[in-house]
């Protein structure tokens, strides 16, 4: 731990952008990834019911 | 033989996906609880530090108890458990096999967990590992144990309040092992004899908890 | 026939509408993004007492102010689907819960980052962090019940029935926390924002607009696959251009 | 073969039934009749090994069942009041693994074929919970489909199925018998299996005498 | 109208006289979560004194929670629930009937054993006096929310964890606040403000909770 | 007087029935036939309010079910697949306490009374728990004996029942409607009704076209 005490003194700037703003713009990118996933899937979803009710 | 054991814990272990929510939910009370105990005693790190272990390994019991309440009970609702008692090979082993599945859905995660909240009371690197190995050897005896209170309680009468008397303290030992070997780190203690006690009990536990909770099973079965 | 249209008239122009506006909210928070933290981190100068650290500050406050909003936003939309049955509000509310969830989550994560300089400890059990986590929890709750429940009608009103409770709760949540933590001892080190620079204030402003305009487009985009879920089964769903082909 | 001789059971202060002795041999079908508390779930559960019998011995292919135990369990197959079905799991996960307990593995084809079979056609992969009365009751019969079991024993399996769902059990009954099963059952309701002779065991009502008289 | 709610009360306590384990697992779960931090934290008064409250308010919190789940879910499995909403009175009422009878068997039982463990903890005769106001007016608003809890997860996989996941968090101002009335004796501060808010919550909790249970079962059973 | 119009109901992506309408007057009873599956279930409980339809109105003595409530409640009585009843309690209990929720109160002699007359004799102080499946129906459909209700819902009211019991309950219904009472029932066993017109209600299975049709 006191390793990173001291780096984190010494390199301010890299900690904040590494720590904060790299994982905040990491968690949006994944939960707009997550997003479009499911977006693909429900219309994945939404072809199939629609083509499985044209067979009936 | 394995076989039946394999299918259990598929089987257990699907169940407990089917809600993939159910193993996140576990760990999130987890967590909850453990944040519980400072918001009720204070925000003083020094004291919160000493609580540390006491309080990880409480909510540690404490969720195993609160999943494995229905370990049997569901089963023996649906008549599936009669049907287990009926299958062409040892009880044992399918006990074991449910034991394992509990296990793994609701100890493991909050083992993984738990260095991330020691965190919170400010736990030394090397306290957190200690908790870790303690909480590996641990929480599946708690599993175990708790797998006999569970069969106990199926099919309670009278003599039921005795012995669910008798297996909740047995999980003390299991208590004061896990939360000494990490006070051992701070104090200077022998670590590891705490540890190889708790070793020892695993492997106690291992040996008889399946064979008692199958006798227990059919005890209530009747 | 005049009842079913008034049913589906609602999540059928929403979701014409939402697919036009999510392009624009999402190009303008990047575009806002940028400035702001052009404007933070060469314009701002630095802080004579914190020095470089505080600049996490433009995320942090953006992300702590807007996780408190959208779980009212949350709730509100909630109500309205409890009391007035209109689907769209229900459909709302379960899109709006993990982006809320999300920058519950940042908050706690950069405010911990920050704490560590400036405290020497990633957690202290001060009253604000202190409410912060528990809102994150009923951010989770509100998920994990909503998952629970296979039925989504069900779903949504049980789910609903739980976020009003919630913000009932929160205010006296916050206030006890507060209180608890201020009887117990003079409160440990707390950032004064008085003598902000201007070029801070600015970019903080910009950052927050930019993630307003963030969490909108994502929950519209949300709220969307939401729609086409649960009324994959009527006919305009399956006239849409993107199903067809 | 089944052979029970000198059977005594009590529950409580209540003597169900005595000295009750029987025969099942391949391919025999016997019914176990009696009015509602007469005992009928009792001697079934006896026969599982679930209930300890106060006299009397009950022979598998003239060992005991308590001794034989899990060489017992893999030449039967009980179904009793309850379906034994998870409300959790859809039909076909219920069927593999219920069958992969007593012994038998499953693959997806035949648990599809063996609860079509059983009129679920569409509702294989429902959640149980949401299927009706009669729909889980045929959940839990389609293990009879897929069971290798010599002895069934059946308690009440007519229980909740409608008209068509009955002549079914009736044919699976018939095709068990023919291939040399045995299978002893109870019911309320008529049940005609075609081409055998049905024996019948009636129990009477505790407070009338105890005892059993076979037909 | 109040008939049907002592009818209520009266069946569920001849139910939890017939179980009687029941009740005292919840109990036993108490005494243990309290005794085990002493054990952890070692002997020194002065620490342990200042924890008393904390950690006697969390143990309840977490125990009434362990009991909670059974609140509605046994009614639910054999129908009885559904007789219940056909009732020809008012749900609320009888929603708020089972509350009253769940504090009895799981809250009123902690209330009369925590003086004892208080004892163990070296408080004060006046702190253990305001911790027992404390937990009489707080643990029957512990057993209201937990109702909604309760009803909300009604049939649901992962019952008593997510029930606890859902109820905790709305519980932490009564923990709050009745550990700030035992702390504020030592520190000297106002007693009755802690405790003069904890009864305004438990009349806002009496006028509400029956109701929103009473939704919340209904949503439930559909 | 119940009147039902254009109902309809589905479950998940099932139409289970859609367009029914019936009405049922004093001194009536009707019995909705269908297969496993086909929505009888789902339509009693509809009729008690615990499921939203989907379209259509339910209405007692002209007022919707949903606004009367607790008016409709008092007259109604709905006997399920599950017997309510609580394993820990004897038959006595049970009934005493099921008949208090619906607001009538029992005192012991015609608690037992009751009890007696559904064949329980003996049994009243047992735990529910010990007594043989039809036994416990029993006590369940002990209600019908206490009870003023104007309106009975009975799903499957015969299950694990013996003829006996059969019998009995034949003989309940026949008093009830006598006394100008409504009766709609299920069930997969033939009842009869000595002296009144029967009417059905047939559910066609949704696969071939949902519907129901009145005899
Ligand atoms: C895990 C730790 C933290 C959490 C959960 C947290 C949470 C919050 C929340 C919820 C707010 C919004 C409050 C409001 O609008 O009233 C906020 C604002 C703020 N936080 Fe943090 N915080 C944390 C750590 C820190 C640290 C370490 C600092 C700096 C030393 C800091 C400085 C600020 C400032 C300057 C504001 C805005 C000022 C204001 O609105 O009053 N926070 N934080
Ligand atoms: N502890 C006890 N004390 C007295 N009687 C008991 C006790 N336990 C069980 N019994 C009686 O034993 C009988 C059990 O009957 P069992 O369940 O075998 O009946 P059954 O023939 O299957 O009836 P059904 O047709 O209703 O299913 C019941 O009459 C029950 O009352
Ligand atoms: N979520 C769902 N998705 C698809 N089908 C469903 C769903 N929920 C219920 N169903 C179907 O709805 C029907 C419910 O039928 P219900 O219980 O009313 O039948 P019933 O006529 O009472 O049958 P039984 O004679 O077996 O009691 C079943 O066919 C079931 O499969
Ligand atoms: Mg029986
Ligand atoms: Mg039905």
């Amino acid at each position: 731990m006191n390793g990173l005490d001291i780096w984190m003194r010494e390199n301010p700037i890299t900690y904040v952008v590494l720590g904060s703003y790299a994982v905040a713009f990491l968690i949006f990118a994944v939960e707009i990834a997550m997003v479009r996933h499911k977006r693909k899937i429900t219309l994945q979803q939404v072809r199939l019911m629609r083509d499985a009710g044209d067979e009936e | 033989m394995s076989g039946l054991f394999m299918l259990v814990i598929r089987r257990d272990l699907m169940l407990a996906m089917r809600r993939r929510a159910d193993v996140l939910t576990t760990l999130i009370f987890f967590v909850m609880v453990v944040s519980l105990f400072p918001l009720g005693v204070g925000p003083e790190m020094d004291m919160l530090r000493k609580m540390a272990p006491g309080v990880l390994w409480v909510a540690a019991l404490l969720s195993s108890m609160l999943s494995l309440g229905r370990l049997f009970s569901a089963d023996h609702l649906d008549g599936t458990l009669e049907q287990m008692m009926l299958a062409p090979q040892s009880l044992s082993m399918l006990v074991l096999g449910k034991m394992a599945a509990h296990w793994m859905v609701s100890g493991l995660p909050l083992v993984l967990m738990a260095p991330v909240l020691g965190i919170q009371f400010d736990m030394s690197a090397e306290a957190l590992g200690i908790l870790i190995v303690g909480l590996l050897l641990g929480t599946p005896i708690l599993s175990m144990i708790g797998g006999i209170g569970a069969a106990l309680t199926l099919g309670l009468r009278g003599g039921g309040v005795l012995l669910s008397l008798l297996v909740l303290p047995l999980c003390i030992p299991v208590l004061i092992f896990g939360t000494g070997a990490v006070e051992a780190v701070s104090t200077g203690l022998s670590v590891a004899s705490h540890l190889s006690l708790l070793g020892a009990l695993l492997v106690l536990a291992l040996a008889f908890t399946p064979w008692v909770t199958a006798q227990a099973l059919r005890i209530s079965m009747e | 026939m005049a009842i079913n249209w008034f049913k589906y008239s609602a999540p059928t122009t929403f979701y014409g509408l939402a697919g036009k506006l999510i392009p624009w909210f999402g190009i303008s928070a990047a575009i806002l993004f940028a400035v702001g933290l052009y404007i933070g981190f060469f314009v701002a100068p630095t802080d004579y007492q914190q020095g470089e650290f505080y600049r996490i500050i433009f995320i942090h406050v953006p992300s702590s102010i807007i996780s408190m909003f959208l779980y009212l936003i949350m709730a509100g939309y909630a109500a309205m689907g409890l009391i007035f049955n209109t689907r769209l509000s229900s459909m709302m509310a379960t899109a709006i819960a993990p982006t809320g969830a999300l920058f519950a989550f940042i908050s706690l994560w950069t405010g911990a980052l920050w704490g560590k300089p400036m405290w020497g400890a990633w957690w202290v059990w001060d009253a604000r962090l202190t409410s912060e986590l528990i809102l994150l929890f009923l951010y989770l709750g509100y998920i994990a019940l909503h998952a629970s429940i296979d039925d989504p009608r069900r779903a949504d009103r049980a789910s609903a029935l739980l976020a009003i409770v919630g913000s009932v709760n929160v205010p006296i949540i916050y206030f006890s926390v507060q209180w608890w933590n201020t009887l117990h001892q003079g409160s440990t080190i707390k950032f004064s924002g008085t003598s902000m620079h201007v070029a801070m204030q600015q970019a903080m402003f910009i950052t927050l607009v930019a993630c307003w305009l963030y969490a909108i487009a994502v929950i519209l985009a949300r709220v969307r696959s939401i729609i086409l879920e649960r009324e994959r089964h009527t006919k305009w769903i399956t006239e849409l251009p993107e199903v067809k082909n | 073969m089944l052979e029970v001789s000198n059977l005594a059971c009590s529950r409580g202060d209540h003597r169900l039934f005595s000295g009750l002795s029987f025969e099942l041999h391949p391919g025999q079908i016997m019914q176990v009749q009696g009015e509602n508390g007469s005992g009928k779930t009792s001697l079934l559960r006896t026969l599982c090994g679930f209930l300890m019998p106060d006299e009397g011995d009950i022979l598998w292919n003239g060992g005991d069942i308590r001794e034989l135990e899990e060489e017992y369990y893999a030449d039967m197959l009980y179904l009793g009041h309850l379906n034994a079905i998870k409300d959790e799991l859809s039909g076909l996960e219920n069927l593999r693994i219920s069958a992969g307990l007593s012994g038998v593995e499953l693959d997806e084809k035949e648990a599809i074929a063996a609860l079509r079979r059983m009129g679920l056609k569409g509702r294989e992969l429902l959640p149980t919970k949401v299927l009706s009365q009669g729909q889980r009751r045929r959940v839990a019969l389609a293990r009879l489909l897929v069971s290798d079991a010599k002895l069934w024993v059946l308690d009440e399996p007519l229980a909740a199925l409608d008209v068509g769902a009955v002549a079914l059990i009736q044919e699976l009954i018939a095709e068990h018998l023919a291939r040399q099963g045995m299978v002893i059952f109870t019911t309320h309701q008529p049940l005609l299996v075609s081409g055998m002779e049905m024996r019948t065991l009636t129990l009477t009502r505790a407070g009338s005498g105890a005892g059993g008289r076979m037909a």
